[in-house]
């Protein structure tokens, strides 16, 4: 493990905070678009298991995670302060599949690891920009870092589902009418039943479509075989070192009910 | 300090084992080791169970964490017999330490067939899995039946003349089932594998995950078990649960085991066994420096 | 939203009972909690063991805190039965909600002897404590041998017709002792008390601490024997162990338990289970406002 | 149990920190010389249970505790920030007796609860004050607080293990030297071997003699019998309710060994 000085741990918005933690260049020339990191919540042993966070960005020598507060761990993450260590293990898992003529779709915290993604393909580092991002949230609140987003100068598609900002809708809705035009590579990453829309609309607009996965992590090193995803010839993936992101059509559809 | 250990004929260069599931099939460890690190803290490695033909494992969720534990359902997920003599055990002979590989069969046959299968390798011992609380038959069958386990010993070792240990589970007659194993010429016991265990993953719709519970919260119970255990057989006692520290492996220790096997500590963090051994040494030399040692 | 259960003929208001040696003898229970909190709140009291005769209980220390977890080692240390009666029961009985005395014994007569020295008293029930890991007779002995656990009950129904539970022992053949208990006709089952476990307090000089464990860190072991009970015995089953929230409190309902015990809780706060029951009403409330209850 | 918002946390030597808790008037006017308080050091279960610390000094609506880092419990207390916000109860435990002619001994962070005694004496609030105040501590950097207590105007007499300020040798040494002139009654909280010293004097210069006692506690308000101390009679006592202080000829001396 990495140990890390906490730069910024910052309320974003409705229970999602970015977090910045100091690393030394070497240790971030490794990290690509897609991968993530193991973070130590604590010295003590509740939580046990060290938490698993997508790169959202890298900044010089820092890595930034944007995470949302869901249970003890991500609760324990955000009442630490700057200032303090935070050990972590990485880079972790594959990176995204080098796309072009590609679309992003996150819905919620999906879009956290996407940030990485837009920084280096502006940059022209061996990633390709999308030609548009799909965000989808449930509310105006918890759409996160849109400045960040629109920095990059693409266009970016939102929905919320109480149409308090954008399309009124679920964000799939907008990724369909996109495909309805003309039909483009889908990477998504997002809640179970977001993805296995988009799983379905790949198929029915018979595009290649990725899917960014999630599941409780153990090991994140292909140790345990904990973090199984069912493949569609009853075999198992293991999200950690085959993903996170896999091509939907080796996913099993029951996974996603 | 000198930490070798001699378990029966099996001679170990530190007292830490890694236990069996909890480092995959050896196809990484040097991503995280360097060699020279594996050689100089690692005593053994307990692979994976293996079991005759290839294993699926269970469905997921395969994992719940707990209050300072963890619960898994793997389900023996492994290549079989074959498939990894071929290509896993040459990479994990490889590391330059003992080897000893965790056989799991559902009868007597099966664990037969498997030490047959190792006879001509390369490895060094075997441990006999009758304690998986994550599979329908075998597993947890043999550590309810004491009568089994004596015949299951004896049938293996009519193949199998190297180290032989048998990994006993924390529930059931687990000190009739200890004896046993050292009337039958078990060379260790490996003390123990996990708690079976419940968790309710969803209230709504009810969803619960039944599997093994390992890590810091069954520590004082299976230190119990060791204590017990260590004071009623002559025959090696290799503590495992709960590890996470040199205290608690020292701990382990100074209750009778002879040697310990570190598990969920790897999944927390893959180097953990090197940070494990040096708090022991570390430990031990505080400790000498006080005046004798322990 | 009505929480009262019915056990057998033991009506409570809630499904929640203070467990056996974690509340005192219920001397200052009222500097904790208003009289109405009580009647609310609590379904019943079980008091601490109470043998025949005063026992000191255990030289210290008598506690040590584990991983989630804390070992104890009290070796009921009460009054005996008769300063019982005449000094604590009274005001206990004067809380307005069920008592069961949790009885200790060492002996099958014992156990007859302390039924019939409450036989006049209010009190709605016993529970046979035949599970206890920290004291040298009795205790364990009769969780190890399903006959005198069949014979105990008999004899104890001989004198004793109102409510009666049996606790059990989580460790040995316990699928066994329920099945027995249901049988004999115990009225329901208390599952469970503490897990055998050891800690070393101190390695050098080295010390050990051998008790029970309690807390979040055996919940999902509990839970499981609770799960695994409930199916076996029609007769209820009363879940305890690592209850801490009113999430946990609701786990061992839906995975069987008619109602529940709440021990180490206690010992954190002793208001915890005002809390806990709040955090039920609330999780029941929010199941049944998303479509129908659970 | 109440709560309180952390108003300070500071360290004040090696190892040992002064902490601050926003308390209500109302609940401040309960607290006596010599009770102590269980904290709850978070909200994960890890440590599980609160740990007890003596009450060291109240100030209008604050309590402070001066406690040392020896374990996870202490260590988490210490990585505790301002404005962060903790569980305690109490008052727990019997306060000091009333004396009159007395003197105190500390050994160490025994120092603790005597601020408050001396706080109220001052004030001639139902406490005396003490004649002497002995204070001994390992080394000069483990000495704390020393401008608080000589703030009262009392005279306290310092040793050092090392010597390196005042007195080199044990607290005790400085304490029989005083009795040998003139018998007082003591009040002393420290190490057990400092107890055991204190109780053997007592007995041979035949003065009353208290020991503040410690010993791991669960409940802290006589739900669990867990907290005994043995006494002459082979009976037990149980610090939390009975104690924390005790009469030293009440207490079996094989418990100090
Ligand atoms: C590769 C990867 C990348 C990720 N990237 C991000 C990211 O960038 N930002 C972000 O906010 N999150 C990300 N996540 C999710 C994040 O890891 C989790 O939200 C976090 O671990 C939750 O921890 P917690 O302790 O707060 O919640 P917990 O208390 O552990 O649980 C939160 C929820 O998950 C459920 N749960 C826990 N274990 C299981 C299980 N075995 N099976 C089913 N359900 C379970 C719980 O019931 C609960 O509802 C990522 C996950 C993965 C696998
Ligand atoms: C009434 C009372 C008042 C106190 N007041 C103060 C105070 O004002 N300031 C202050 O600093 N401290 C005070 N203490 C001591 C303080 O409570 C402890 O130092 C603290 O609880 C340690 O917690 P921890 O988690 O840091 O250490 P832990 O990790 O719990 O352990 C610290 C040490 O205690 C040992 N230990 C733990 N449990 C036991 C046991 N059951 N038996 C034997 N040894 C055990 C451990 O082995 C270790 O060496 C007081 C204690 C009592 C009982
Ligand atoms: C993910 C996982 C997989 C495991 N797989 C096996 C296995 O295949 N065979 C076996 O005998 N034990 C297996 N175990 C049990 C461990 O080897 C070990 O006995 C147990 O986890 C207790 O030790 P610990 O608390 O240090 O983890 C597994 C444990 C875990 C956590
Ligand atoms: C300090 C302490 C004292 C206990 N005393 C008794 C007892 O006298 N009789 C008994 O049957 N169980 C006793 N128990 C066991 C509890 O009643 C309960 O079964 C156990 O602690 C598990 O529940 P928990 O995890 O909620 O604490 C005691 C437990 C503790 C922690
Ligand atoms: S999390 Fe352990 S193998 Fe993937
Ligand atoms: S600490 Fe529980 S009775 Fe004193």
């Amino acid at each position: 493990m990495y140990k890390g000085k906490v730069v910024l741990n910052k309320r974003e918005a409705k229970n999602i905070y970015l977090l910045g933690i100091e690393v030394s260049k070497e240790i971030l020339k490794s990290f690509n678009p897609g991968q993530f990191l193991k973070i130590k919540i604590n010295e003590r042993m509740d939580p046990l298991i060290p938490r698993p966070f997508s790169i959202h960005a890298v900044d010089k020598n820092v890595v930034y995670i944007l995470y949302q507060v869901v249970g003890k761990g991500t609760k324990a993450l955000s009442e630490i302060k700057k200032g303090e260590t935070l050990e972590f293990l990485g880079p972790l898992g594959k990176p995204f599949p080098k796309l072009k003529n590609y679309i992003i779709c996150a819905g919620g915290i999906g879009i956290a690891g996407f940030g990485f993604l837009l920084q280096k393909a502006i940059k022209k580092r061996s990633f390709y920009p999308p030609e548009k991002i799909f965000y989808g949230a449930k509310t105006k609140d918890e759409l996160v870092r849109l400045s960040f987003l629109k920095s990059f100068g693409i266009s970016v598609e939102i929905s919320t589902d109480d149409g308090s900002k954008g399309y009124k809708g679920f964000i799939t809705d907008l990724v369909e009418r996109e495909l309805r035009e003309k039909p483009k590579i889908i990477l998504a990453c997002g809640p179970k039943l977001m993805l296995k829309k988009i799983k379905e609309l790949g198929e029915k607009y018979k595009v290649k479509t990725y899917l960014v996965m999630e599941t409780f992590l153990a090991c994140g090193v292909g140790f345990c075989m904990g973090c199984v995803i069912p493949s569609k010839e009853r075999n198992y993936l293991h999200l950690c070192i085959d993903g996170p992101t896999f091509l939907a059509e080796e996913i099993d559809i029951g996974f996603f009910s | 300090m000198d930490f070798s250990v001699k378990i029966k004929n099996l001679k170990l260069k530190t007292p830490l084992m890694l236990a069996s599931g909890t480092w995959g099939l050896g196809e990484n460890l040097d991503k995280f080791f360097a060699s020279e690190e594996i050689k100089k803290n690692i005593g053994a490695l307990v692979t994976k169970g293996i079991s005759i033909k290839e294993r699926k494992g269970n469905p997921p969720p395969r994992l719940f964490e707990t209050p300072c534990g963890l619960i898994n359902s793997i389900g023996i997920e492994n290549p079989g017999i074959k498939e990894f003599k071929k290509n896993y055990l040459p990479k994990i002979i490889n590391y330059g330490v003992p080897v000893i590989v965790n056989l799991y069969g559902e009868r007597i046959e099966d664990f037969v067939e498997l030490a047959s299968e190792l006879k001509e390798e390369k490895v060094d011992g075997i441990e006999l899995n009758i304690s998986c609380p994550n599979v329908e038959k075998g597993g947890l069958y043999f550590s309810r039946d004491p009568k089994s386990v004596s015949e299951l010993i004896k049938e293996v070792r009519r193949v199998w003349g190297k180290f032989l240990a048998v990994k006993l589970s924390p529930v059931g007659p687990v000190f009739e089932i200890a004896e046993i194993c050292e009337k039958c010429f078990a060379d260790a016991l490996v003390v123990a594998n996990t708690y079976p265990a419940l968790a309710v993953i969803s209230i709504k719709p009810f969803k619960i995950l039944q599997g093994g519970l390992s890590g810091p919260a069954i520590k004082p119970l299976t230190l119990r078990l060791v204590y017990e255990i260590a004071n009623k057989v002559k025959i090696p006692v290799i503590g495992c649960g709960g590890i996470i520290s040199g205290k608690d492996a020292l701990e382990y220790l100074l209750c009778g085991a002879k040697a310990f096997q570190v598990g969920t500590a790897n999944l927390i963090d893959p180097r953990s066994a090197i940070r494990i051994m040096q708090e022991l040494r570390n430990f031990k030399d505080g400790l000498r420096n006080k005046s004798n040692p322990c």
